[in-house]
């Protein structure tokens, strides 16, 4: 069961997720939730990954939907408090060469000022 | 449990082809995990390896018709757990398979399941069945305390 | 769940004989119990009912031999959920059962395990199986909310 | 998984049973530690089921056990208590007919006293 929360904090919309992202695990998807950010124009987007328990391949593909998507509307999509286990996945998978990461929400905020 | 079976356990459950039984089968997993003394560090890579198999056998191998059949056995002997994941459809030519960390997989959003699956566990295998059923094999070494992989 | 199947639930759970089995069969119950739609006020009822027959099964049926099998069928359709636990046994002359309230037998330890299955469930009712092997099957009506017994 | 937990109070010894007592649920059974009690001499025996929260018929079992044999000590056995769902199954098997339970702890106290 995925739930997410969004909210904007120094012109970075954060998108808070909490739960299980795998195959259908939430009525919404975390690409929709993207794309939702995208149409109302924000361009800086900081996914909060600190509330996920537990990812399949669905919510990797997810995360590189989101990311291909943010792209191509040049918009700037970051990750912030991967947990251990998400954080191995997206190492095993070499994602996290694709991702730019932060430990904090300050840093990954503080690095959209840059 | 001094007086269980020790080495003899084995789990079969067959449902109907449907997304709704992931959770179910995980959590079966689970109870399983408890039984034969899975490292619980390991049990949430296990339980992505079933997930991944199992939705696999439900998308790809029954195509989403739910009139068929997912079976899923668990079983323990000599230190190893056995996790067979069987769908009634005709298998795939592993040809297909490409690794997902190449530069040109990086940005798909598909292609990590079957990888997945090899990374956490220690041995996946494609099967036939005598009834043609088409089967994920995968082996877990109980004595592995962490992942396979070493060089995370 | 909109897409899925909704009458169309069946698990199949075959497990060795042995009593480290029942919790695990209770915790699929759970899931199943969540799937179908039973009234979460008698699920630890519904609960008690399957633990008595899958006991039944390992101690009275296949007599602690676990080299025999134990299978849990869990069906749902047409608003009933349907439970059957076969074991390798040859079943039992229904003219045994005793009513535990009379009072001879009221202090008796052992003897209440069917009297519950009839209470909780909404029908029990014994099966010889076409390869021989017995069975009992027990339905819950999943419109009832409460216990079948009306007068507590 | 059952716990138990043994004490004295205003001369009853009180055996606080935890989790759920069903058939192959714990080491230690029921049976097992009432017969302990009566060899230490006890002739007042409270259980109290509180923290019960699951019961089958071994359970069940146990508790008449338990009573019979406290019985032909000539010991004193009582429940105190019951949640609704243990007070539901000891009246659809008349089992409540056989014991003495009471609500609260002091007033299963007080009864002892009588
Ligand atoms: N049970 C199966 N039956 C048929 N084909 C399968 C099965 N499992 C996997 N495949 C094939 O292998 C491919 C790769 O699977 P996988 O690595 O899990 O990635 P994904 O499911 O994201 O495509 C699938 O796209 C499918 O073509
Ligand atoms: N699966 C079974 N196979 C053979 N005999 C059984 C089975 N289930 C019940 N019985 C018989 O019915 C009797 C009553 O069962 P039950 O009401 O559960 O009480 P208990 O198990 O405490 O004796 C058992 O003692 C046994 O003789």
């Amino acid at each position: 069961m995925m739930n997410h929360r969004t909210y904007e904090k120094d012109g970075v919309a954060v998108l808070e997720l909490n739960g299980s992202i795998t195959m259908g695990s939430g009525d919404v998807t975390m690409r929709d939730l993207i794309k939702d950010l995208l149409q109302k124009g924000k361009k800086r987007i900081l996914i909060d990954l600190g509330g996920v328990s537990f990812m399949d391949s669905t919510g990797l593909g997810e995360l590189v939907a989101a990311f291909t998507t943010a792209r191509h509307q040049s918009a700037d999509l970051k990750l912030v408090n991967l947990t251990k286990k998400i954080h191995d996945l997206l190492s095993i998978t070499q994602l996290a060469t694709v991702f730019e990461y932060y430990d904090t929400l300050d840093e990954a905020l503080a690095s959209f000022r840059k | 449990m001094a007086d269980a079976p020790g080495n003899d356990l084995k789990v079969t459950i067959k449902v109907r082809s449907h997304l709704r039984y992931t959770d179910l089968l995980h959590t079966v997993l689970g109870q399983v995990a408890r039984l034969v003394g899975l490292p619980p560090e390991r049990l949430d890579w296990v339980a992505l390896a079933l997930r991944e198999a199992v939705n696999n056998a439900v998308l790809h191998g029954n195509r989403n018709d739910f009139t068929k059949w997912v079976e899923v056995e668990m079983e323990s002997s000599g230190g190893f757990l056995a996790i067979r994941v069987w769908d009634e459809g005709q298998g795939f030519p592993p040809e297909i398979l490409s690794d997902p960390r190449r530069p040109e997989n990086l940005f798909k959003p598909n292609g990590r399941g079957i990888f997945l699956i090899r990374q956490f566990t220690d041995g996946a295998e494609f099967l036939k069945g005598p009834d043609g059923r088409f089967g994920l094999s995968m082996t877990i070494d109980l004595k592995k305390g962490e992942t396979k992989e070493e060089s995370l």
